[in-house]
């Protein structure tokens, strides 16, 4: 866009922040340096614990508690924001520069209304100096985000929002003063796809209307894509590379950003090799003298572990931290070879059958023992999945995916509906059911900081079964650990280690071998790559089909990104409000014809390979209406028919034997919408 | 409410079944060491001592569902006219003690909390401690010898019943209620001192400090609200223990409270008054753990359901 | 009203408090406090010096007949009650016989059991009669006591409750049962000339020591009936504070069962007794404010007492360790005893502690066992075979029978000897003083010789008086505080 | 290709936990005063100047001297002696007695916040009964049942303890419960078909021992001094013993003729509870206070 006009909004020289940890001062970010002129759009990603934040937050003059800045200054209109004071940072904070921080559940303040929270700003700043006239700059800040009914959503806690109606409330009331700068934290990474293009929506289009500068920070190469005009990629505290956007996934130099770009699953593309992918992750103990990325790279030489490296001008304004930019040899995401895997055939009958379940909440068991009526979270849904197949359950968060997965392993009782397990009807509650069939099914969470014990071991961990279902201990127990350890591919001596001693995806495979020490047939996988950096997860996705080679488990996956799910599932359901509205083998789901649902949520995926911008397919939000319709999507559809889809329950259309939907539209019509454009005419 | 009514159900019945089994002869209690056993006798058939326990305990109750809690066994005045009285005083010293802790609490809490791990924060742990470790007794002898024997500014004795107007129910009961809120406040400057900092370290603090807002803002509105959540329990504790726990603080400073009527209705097993003090204790405890959850929701409308 | 002339007020302060107990019905006084209440209100037919000498009250003279089996009284004719009522005849033979009729459950029904209610009688308005079945020569030191406070015509609880009514110096404001201070205003007609001093008095009950103290120090109590060991030493040099004593007052007291092993043995009560050394015990126990005792319910201080103090021999380790052996106890054998105490009295459980200190040098293993005092005289005394007791100060032919004789109500030594009991009963129908005194000291022998009762010490009453007040007299008689003289100038 | 080749040969940081010059300040502070303590009370009897029951050594209030280094009580007995002797029974007292109601209360508490329901209800509204009658009414009402052959026992004071403090800390136990019950790892232990008693102790209890212990280092202190002010009524450990919550209030009217036979022993358990307090403050660093609640 708009390029350097004479002096930069923002000057980052130098920078080097250490924290305070286990008794020594570490390193974190290092000589990092780069530029935002006024209007322009940059992006920064990396992995996670890369710096990105830590970084950021000087872009507000803030430095974390337990850190120091050790050298370098961060110039704001010519005045260096490290080394100014209190009162003055907190005249230019909210001000002139704006944060949107990662995760809107913490960044809001719980206890106060979303327009208490806003005015609050602008009365810091002495804007506005009227109430009312702070309460009408606030519904002109809330319309402005697009949220709906901004007379009551001003009123509302932060906890009454949804996740995307909380982060545009705090984009909101980034904005309250006209800031000419804002700060994003991965304003997006932890929402739904859909929610996710909408709020990229928006923020293009804010930028459009108000000419901010922004930074923009994330680890998805694909939200880049859409929104910045130039990308820094971050390694380890270091900027490694920073070029304009297209130029970056073009011709991208670092070997680092090359490995990054690879390990990015595709919607559009089916499998992907997995030779191109990251290997490790980034560990802080482990840095040489020379170059940080060398112990991961496929290209290091001795000299990369001898000497530090800094940006070189590649070309134009593409700079990369690489001596051997130049040689190797640049990969291109063509190049990237198809895996035309066959799908297993399905045989015998099917391990797990689910017929017609449905599911209900007890909400408010209060003490007053009002009890409210149960609220219906999945209705009527019927699916099987067999020996060996991945079967993937896709939708937007509240869906009720997890709630299926829940009934299944038996942790709360269906409320109609039957569910067969190697042909024998199972007992609805755990409590009830045998040893055998507790041992067989198996659950994995999406969050593995939540579903290991920080306070055990990780072979305590893994032990845990082998005791209950197997009265393996002692040297048995721990040899078994080590050989599941070996399984998920880590080491045995990771047995003594806590969960907080490991990483994100080192921890999701601690949480796989524990499923595994049951023997299961059948393995419950909640959204368990979501919490995880692309490249971890990658290499996670690779586990868990190798794992499926060797014992033949089956898999219910569980997961919003379809990406993920195209790479990995034989067959797919679409979730949408507790109702299954489309199912099928994979290749069948993901093309046409499509359920209107199963469209948008393929639409709302970014993608570096999409040359459009703009996503703006994605309609409403699944908490935004409330009202009783008889196709659940009714509301949102962009394809709604008229009122029958609101009073008629629409019927289901197979289009082969494994493919099927539920659509008032006819399948000859759906079969010619068009769907994504990956080439526009 | 229900549940309410069920703790106090469970609170009499345990009361009047200990002090049932407790060995001891009310009679020779109120009587005294030198009274004949034939007064005994006519002491405890005019109190109607001699009909079974569960019969007793039945039409206690009876009364109790309707508002009449019996006679004191000591002397038959009504249990309302011995009770009331010293409730009166209880609750006004309780009134002015939990308005000095309650400050005195978010004050020293915020002090530690904001320089946690230096020296501010060292100083209010180290006091804490040390008081933590002084009996009440200590801290109320201290404080009158300095602030009555020594400097005369506050009365000994803390003549509630005597003062005319505000002022001499003030100057009357400052000493005890300080000694109690320092009490009571050692516990909960820790339990808030810990709370706040986990706060001060949230997100949304950040968040606050990002938007640029003042510092006191923050702490009075972003953080205090949050951080006193988990302590507000602690503080209905105490309410608890200000209305019927203080029997050596009233001791020492010879006030007429409720904490001494009960413990001298122990001693001589008068238990309607033991009932009707304890359950005034309980009500109050399950009220103020009522007000401290609502408190919570208010504060954090999280906890709001729907 | 009394209120308005606080300035003028004696504040008066009692160490222990009744609570609810509190009631200004004479013929229940189960707290010092109560009793010190009625005695500012009431007056007795005699009054009680703190060596047991009887002066006229509202009896200005008796005398009785040769054996001493009738006893008559001559009243004040110038005495009215608080409600104008004049003082007769009636009110006393009412007020004893209701003292020794069972119905109402008096408390000193057994003290005065040698009284019958058709024994007492009224000649004429100003004169009473005592008629008794045996002949009782002390009767008038007997029939006064902290309950003989004389009481209206009819009166009863209940009316004493509501209406209190009495001849004394004080009336009581507003008498409440809760609320402190009790205040009492000047009888205006009363019949003793210039008397009271003070135009009012306010009653503290204070429980605690330091509390009591402090409240002396700080001018907010004038006088402080009895203060602590404990605090005695902020207040000796004091030039604010005076002290005066009274005594000897309480006894204090071991009580053994001599009818129990091991104490059943002569020789083992003996050497309990010998491994006391005695002086030491009242240095430390009462900081010297007391006096020390024989064993005996008569204080060695007395002219009743069958050995001066001076004749009380000293611990002698030596000789109890060998009566001890006598009676089988040796270092391989050690006697080990278990005392049930309490701090039912200022002192007792110091003195239990030293006890066991200095038995144990005569290898005895004492086990104190201390419980809660509001629970000792109920749960405790009377019901094992070795515990601490006490007794307010008593004349001699009281205090001797009250817990020793056969038929005590309190017989808290097992002391069952129809010897004992016979010297008692010839004592009391000798109307020869020295032959009387003789029969007495004979019987404090025998308890302090073969009794079960270790009394090492008898309590002074401490009084603290602040230097603006003069007039105050403390008693022997813990329930006696008199304040008639008392004022105070502010 | 990928991964475990390059991460097995990791060296692992060596365990900070078993490095004394890395433990937190307070943990190892805590150590020495405890350490001090434990020293003294189980030497004291060799060394100290006086037997503890010992009356009249001195002149009964005497000042600080060179006989007698805190001055004499007032039975005459040596302060100092008596201080030191009685350390084995404060820390034998105070340590059980918060210890079993920190283990009663944690697991109760656990449980009932694991279990939830109706069972859960019936536990915490016992507990609440007992929470709102007067702790030393309690305590009294117990400790009158028993007798007086039983006044003073030990473990009869510890009951008394545990009767007060456990459904307090069973409280607090139960916020970290609910909190933690929602947590996955409880969920994969129900799934496996674990019993109650093993979630709470394998899953639970290493998650709330952060809480747990500083509310043990708090009970602690209050402990002894529980025991004393029910001494102030009657109750509580026998004399002569040394222990201090018993000296400071059987020589509490004498604060001001002989302060040192209220303050030495005040001073010796503030030092201990402090002792205590930076221990238990140093350990829950050392576990990681995760769910402060
Ligand atoms: N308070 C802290 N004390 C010590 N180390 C810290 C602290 N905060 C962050 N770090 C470390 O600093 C490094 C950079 O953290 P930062 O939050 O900037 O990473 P990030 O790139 O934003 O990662 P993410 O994608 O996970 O948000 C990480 O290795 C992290 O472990
Ligand atoms: N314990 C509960 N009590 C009441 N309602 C619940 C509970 N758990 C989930 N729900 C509701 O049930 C619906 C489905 O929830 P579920 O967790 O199954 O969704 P999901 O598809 O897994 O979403 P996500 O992607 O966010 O995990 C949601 O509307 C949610 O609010
Ligand atoms: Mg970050
Ligand atoms: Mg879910």
């Amino acid at each position: 866009m708009s390029q350097s006009t004479d002096t930069p909004l923002i000057q980052v020289t130098n920078l080097s922040i250490d924290f305070w940890s286990h008794h020594h001062w570490t390193n974190v970010v290092r000589s990092v340096s780069f530029e935002v002129h006024a209007g322009e759009a940059m992006g920064l990603v990396g992995e996670s614990g890369c710096g990105k934040t830590t970084t950021a937050y000087t872009l507000l003059g803030y430095r974390r508690p337990n850190s120091r800045i050790r050298e370098g200054q961060v110039f704001y209109r010519g005045q260096d924001l490290l080394r100014l004071s209190g009162k003055a940072l907190q005249g230019i904070r909210g001000r002139h520069i704006s944060l949107v921080s990662q995760n809107p559940t913490t960044a809001l303040s719980p206890g106060l209304t979303i327009e208490a929270q806003i005015i609050e700003v602008l009365r810091a700043h002495n804007l506005g100096t009227s109430a009312n006239e702070q309460s009408a700059r606030t519904l002109e800040l809330l319309q402005q985000v697009q949220l709906p009914d901004p007379e009551r959503t001003a009123k509302k806690y932060p906890h009454q929002l949804s996740g995307g109606q909380q982060q545009r409330a705090v984009i909101a009331m980034a904005l309250a003063c006209k800031p000419d700068f804002l700060v994003l934290d991965e304003p997006t990474t932890g929402l739904d796809v859909t929610t996710q293009s909408q709020i990229l929506d928006l923020l293009a289009q804010l930028r459009a209307e108000q000419h901010m500068a922004m930074v923009y920070v994330t680890h998805d190469l694909g939200v880049i894509s859409l929104i910045c005009d130039r990308v820094g990629v971050m390694y380890a505290g270091e900027l490694v590379e920073t070029a304009p956007t297209r130029e970056l996934f073009t011709h991208p130099r670092h070997p680092y950003t090359r490995g990054l770009i690879t390990s990015i699953p595709s919607v559009r593309k089916p499998r992907r090799e997995k030779a191109n992918l990251l290997r490790g992750y980034l560990q802080r103990d482990q840095f040489p003298d020379g170059c940080r990325f060398a112990p991961r790279c496929d290209f290091a030489q001795e000299r990369c572990f001898m000497e530090p490296q800094s940006l070189e001008l590649v070309s134009g304004n593409h700079m990369a931290a690489c001596w051997r930019w130049g040689d190797i040899k640049l990969p291109t995401v063509a190049d990237a070879s198809v895996n035309d895997e066959q799908l297993t055939s399905l045989v015998g009958g099917s391990l797990l059958n689910v017929e017609n379940i449905s599911c209900a909440y007890d909400i408010d068991r209060s003490i007053l023992f009002a009890r409210r009526k149960p609220q219906t979270v999945v209705q009527d849904v019927s699916f099987d999945i067999h020996p060996s197949e991945t079967f993937a359950l896709v939708g937007e968060s509240g869906s009720g995916k997890s709630t299926i997965a829940r009934t299944i392993a038996g942790l709360m009782q269906p409320s109609a509906g039957i569910i067969t397990f190697e042909g024998h009807n199972i007992i609805p509650l755990v409590k009830a059911r045998t040893q055998e069939q507790r041992r067989e099914i198996q659950l994995i969470f999406q969050n593995p900081d939540a579903s290991l014990n920080p306070r055990q071991p990780v072979g305590q961990i893994i032990g845990q079964p082998l005791r209950i279902f197997f009265d393996l201990t002692g040297t048995a127990q721990r040899e078994r650990v080590e050989q599941l350890l070996q399984d998920v591919r880590l080491d045995g001596s990771y047995r003594n280690r806590y969960p907080d001693e490991l990483s994100g995806g080192e921890r999701q495979r601690v949480a796989i071998a524990r499923a595994l020490a049951a023997q299961p047939k059948l393995l419950l996988c909640d959204e368990i790559l979501s919490a995880l950096d692309v490249s971890v997860q990658a290499n996670v996705l690779e586990l868990l089909r190798g794992l499926q080679a060797k014992h033949h488990f089956a898999y219910l996956f569980i997961s919003h990104d379809l990406a993920v799910v195209r790479t990995l599932a034989h067959r797919v359901g679409v979730l949408y409000k507790g109702q299954l509205c489309e199912t099928g083998q994979v290749e069948e789901v993901f093309a046409a014809p499509y359920h209107p649902y199963t469209h948008m949520l393929f639409s709302a995926v970014p993608s570096l390979d999409s040359q459009t911008k703009s996503t703006s397919v994605v309609r409403g939000d699944i908490h935004d209406s409330h009202k009783h319709t008889a196709c659940p999507f009714a509301e949102r559809c962009p394809w709604k028919v008229g009122d029958i889809c609101d009073e008629v329950e629409p019927p289901w259309q197979p289009t082969s034997p494994t493919h099927g939907l539920r659509c008032h539209i006819p399948l000859s019509e759906l079969q010619t919408r068009e769907v994504w454009t990956e080439h526009p005419s | 409410m229900v549940l309410a009514f069920v703790t106090l159900l469970i609170v009499s019945a345990f009361i009047f079944w200990t002090t049932e089994v407790l060995p001891g002869d009310i009679a020779a209690r109120v009587l005294g060491r030198e009274s004949t056993q034939e007064a005994r006798a006519a002491f405890r058939e005019s109190r109607g001592l001699n009909r079974p326990a569960l019969e007793r305990y039945v039409s206690w109750l009876a009364g109790a569902v309707r508002g009449d809690f019996g006679s004191s066994l000591v002397n038959d005045r009504p249990i309302s006219d011995v009770v009331l009285p010293r409730m009166n005083n209880t609750i006004t010293l309780a009134i002015y003690a939990f308005a000095i802790y309650v400050p005195l609490t978010f004050l020293l809490s915020i002090l530690a909390a904001l320089y946690h791990d230096r020296l501010p924060d060292t100083i209010v742990s180290v006091f804490n401690l040390i008081g933590l470790s002084m009996p009440e007794f200590v801290i109320g002898t201290l404080l009158i010898y300095v602030f009555s024997v020594s400097l005369g500014i506050f009365p000994v004795m803390a003549q509630i019943q005597r003062a005319k107007t505000f002022s001499d129910v003030i100057r009357n009961t400052t000493l005890p209620a300080m000694t109690l809120a320092i009490v009571m406040a050692v516990y909960s400057i820790r339990m808030l001192r810990d709370s706040l900092i986990e706060v001060l370290d949230s997100e949304y603090v950040r968040m606050c400090v990002l938007k640029g807002l003042p510092r006191t803002r923050i702490i009075l509105f972003h953080a205090l609200p949050n951080a006193i959540v988990p302590a507000l329990n602690t503080m209905a504790l105490n309410l608890a223990y200000l209305i019927g726990g203080v029997v050596v603080v009233e001791q020492v400073f010879a006030f007429q409270g409720l904490g001494t009527l009960l413990v001298d209705s122990v001693a001589v097993r008068d238990s309607p008054t033991i009932e009707a003090v304890a359950l005034i204790v309980s009500a109050i405890y399950i009220a103020a753990n009522l007000f401290a959850d609502v408190m919570a929701i208010t504060l954090n409308p999280r906890l709001r359901r729907g | 009203n009394a209120q308005d002339s606080t300035g003028d007020c004696v504040r008066l302060a009692g160490v222990e408090s009744s609570g609810e107990k509190l009631n200004l019905d004479p013929i229940n006084q189960p707290s010092t406090e109560n009793s010190i209440v009625v005695g500012l209100m009431y007056n007795r037919l005699m009054d009680l010096s703190s060596t047991f000498e009887v002066s006229p009250e509202l009896a200005e003279s008796w005398s009785s007949n040769a054996d001493g089996s009738e006893w008559t009284f001559k009243l004040r004719h110038d005495v009215k009650f608080h409600d104008g009522k004049d003082f007769t005849s009636k009110d006393v033979v009412y007020t004893y016989k209701r003292l020794i009729d069972p119905a109402t459950g008096s408390e000193a029904a057994a003290t005065l059991a040698f009284l019958n209610s058709d024994g007492i009688t009224a000649p004429d308005d100003y004169t009473v009669v005592f008629k008794t079945d045996k002949p009782v020569v002390e009767l008038p030191v007997l029939i006064t006591n902290k309950n003989t406070f004389i009481v209206a015509d009819g009166a009863t609880s209940e009316s004493i409750a509501t209406a209190p009514n009495g001849t004394g110096p004080f009336i009581p404001q507003d008498f409440s049962v809760a609320d402190q201070p009790h205040v009492f205003a000047k009888n205006a007609n009363y019949w003793e000339a210039g008397l009271p001093k003070a135009n009012c008095v306010e009653f503290f009950a204070i429980q605690e020591a330091t509390t009591l103290n402090a409240s002396l120090l700080a001018g907010e109590i004038d006088i402080a009936q009895q203060v602590s060991y404990a605090t005695l030493p902020t207040l000796q040099n004091n030039p604010d504070i005076q002290l005066a004593t009274a005594g000897p007052a309480t006894q204090m007291t071991m009580a053994m069962w001599v009818d129990t092993p091991p104490f059943d043995n002569p020789n083992v009560r003996k050497a309990l007794k010998m491994v006391i050394d005695r002086k030491a015990m009242l240095d430390t126990v009462l900081l010297g404010y007391g006096y020390i005792g024989d064993d005996n319910p008569v204080p060695p201080q007395s002219p009743y007492a069958w050995r001066p103090e001076d004749q009380v021999p000293g611990q002698d380790i030596e000789g109890a360790i060998a009566l001890l052996a006598e009676a089988g106890y040796g270092p391989d054998n050690p006697l080990k005893i278990d005392l049930y105490t309490a701090e039912y009295i200022p002192g007792a459980v110091s003195m239990a502690e030293v006890f066991k200190d200095q038995a144990a040098e005569a290898g005895v293993e004492v086990n104190l066992i201390i419980g809660p005092a509001s629970d000792h005289w109920d749960n405790v005394w009377l019901k094992y075979p070795f515990v601490g007791s006490g007794w307010n100060a008593r004349h001699p032919g009281e205090g001797l029978a009250i817990a020793h004789r056969s038929n005590a109500a309190y017989p808290e030594t097992h002391w069952y000897r129809d010897d004992f009991d016979k010297i008692l009963d010839s004592a009391n129908t000798e109307s020869d003083p020295a032959k009387r005194l003789a029969l007495y000291q004979k019987a404090e022998q025998l308890i302090t010789e073969e009794g079960g009762s270790i009394i090492p010490l008898f309590q002074q009453i401490v009084s603290a008086v602040r230097s603006e007040c003069s007039g105050y007299e403390p008693r022997a008689q813990l329930y006696r505080v008199d304040v008639r003289n008392v004022s105070c100038n502010r | 290709m990928s991964t475990p080749a390059s991460v097995a040969t990791l060296p692992w940081p060596k365990k900070a936990i078993l490095n004394w010059s890395r433990l937190p300040f307070t943990l190892r502070f805590g150590t020495i005063i405890l350490s001090f303590y434990l020293l003294i009370a189980l030497t004291a009897s060799l060394w100290a100047p006086y037997d503890a029951a010992k009356t009249g050594t001195g002149r009964p209030f005497s000042s600080p001297s060179s006989d007698h280094l805190l001055g004499t009580d007032q039975l005459g007995r040596d302060i100092f002696s008596r201080v030191v002797l009685g350390a084995d029974d404060v820390l034998f007292l105070a340590l059980t007695s918060t210890l079993v109601s920190t283990i009663v209360g944690g697991v109760m508490g656990l449980m009932s916040g694991l279990l939830g329901g109706w069972i859960d209800q019936i536990i915490m509204r016992f507990f609440d009964a007992v929470i709102s009658i007067p702790f030393l009414v309690l305590a009294l009402l117990m400790i009158a049942a028993a007798g007086p052959d039983l006044s003073g026992n030990y473990w009869l004071l510890i009951l008394a303890v545990v009767v007060v403090y456990a459904p307090r800390t069973a409280r607090m136990a139960r916020a970290v419960a609910v909190d933690l019950v929602t947590r996955d790892f409880v969920t994969v232990a129900r799934a496996r078909g674990e019993s109650v008693l093993s979630i709470v102790w394998r899953e639970l209890t290493p998650n709330a021992i952060g809480v747990l212990l500083v509310e043990f280092g708090v009970r602690a202190g209050y402990a002894p001094i529980f025991i004393g002010s029910l001494s102030f009524l009657g109750f509580g450990v026998r004399p002569p013993t040394p222990e201090w919550g018993l000296m400071i209030s059987e020589n509490r009217a004498a604060i001001i003729s002989a302060p040192m036979s209220v303050l030495a022993p005040a001073a010796a358990l503030a030092v201990l509870v402090i002792g205590l307090n930076l221990l238990t403050d140093g350990l829950s660093r050392v576990f990681g206070r995760t769910n402060k609640i």
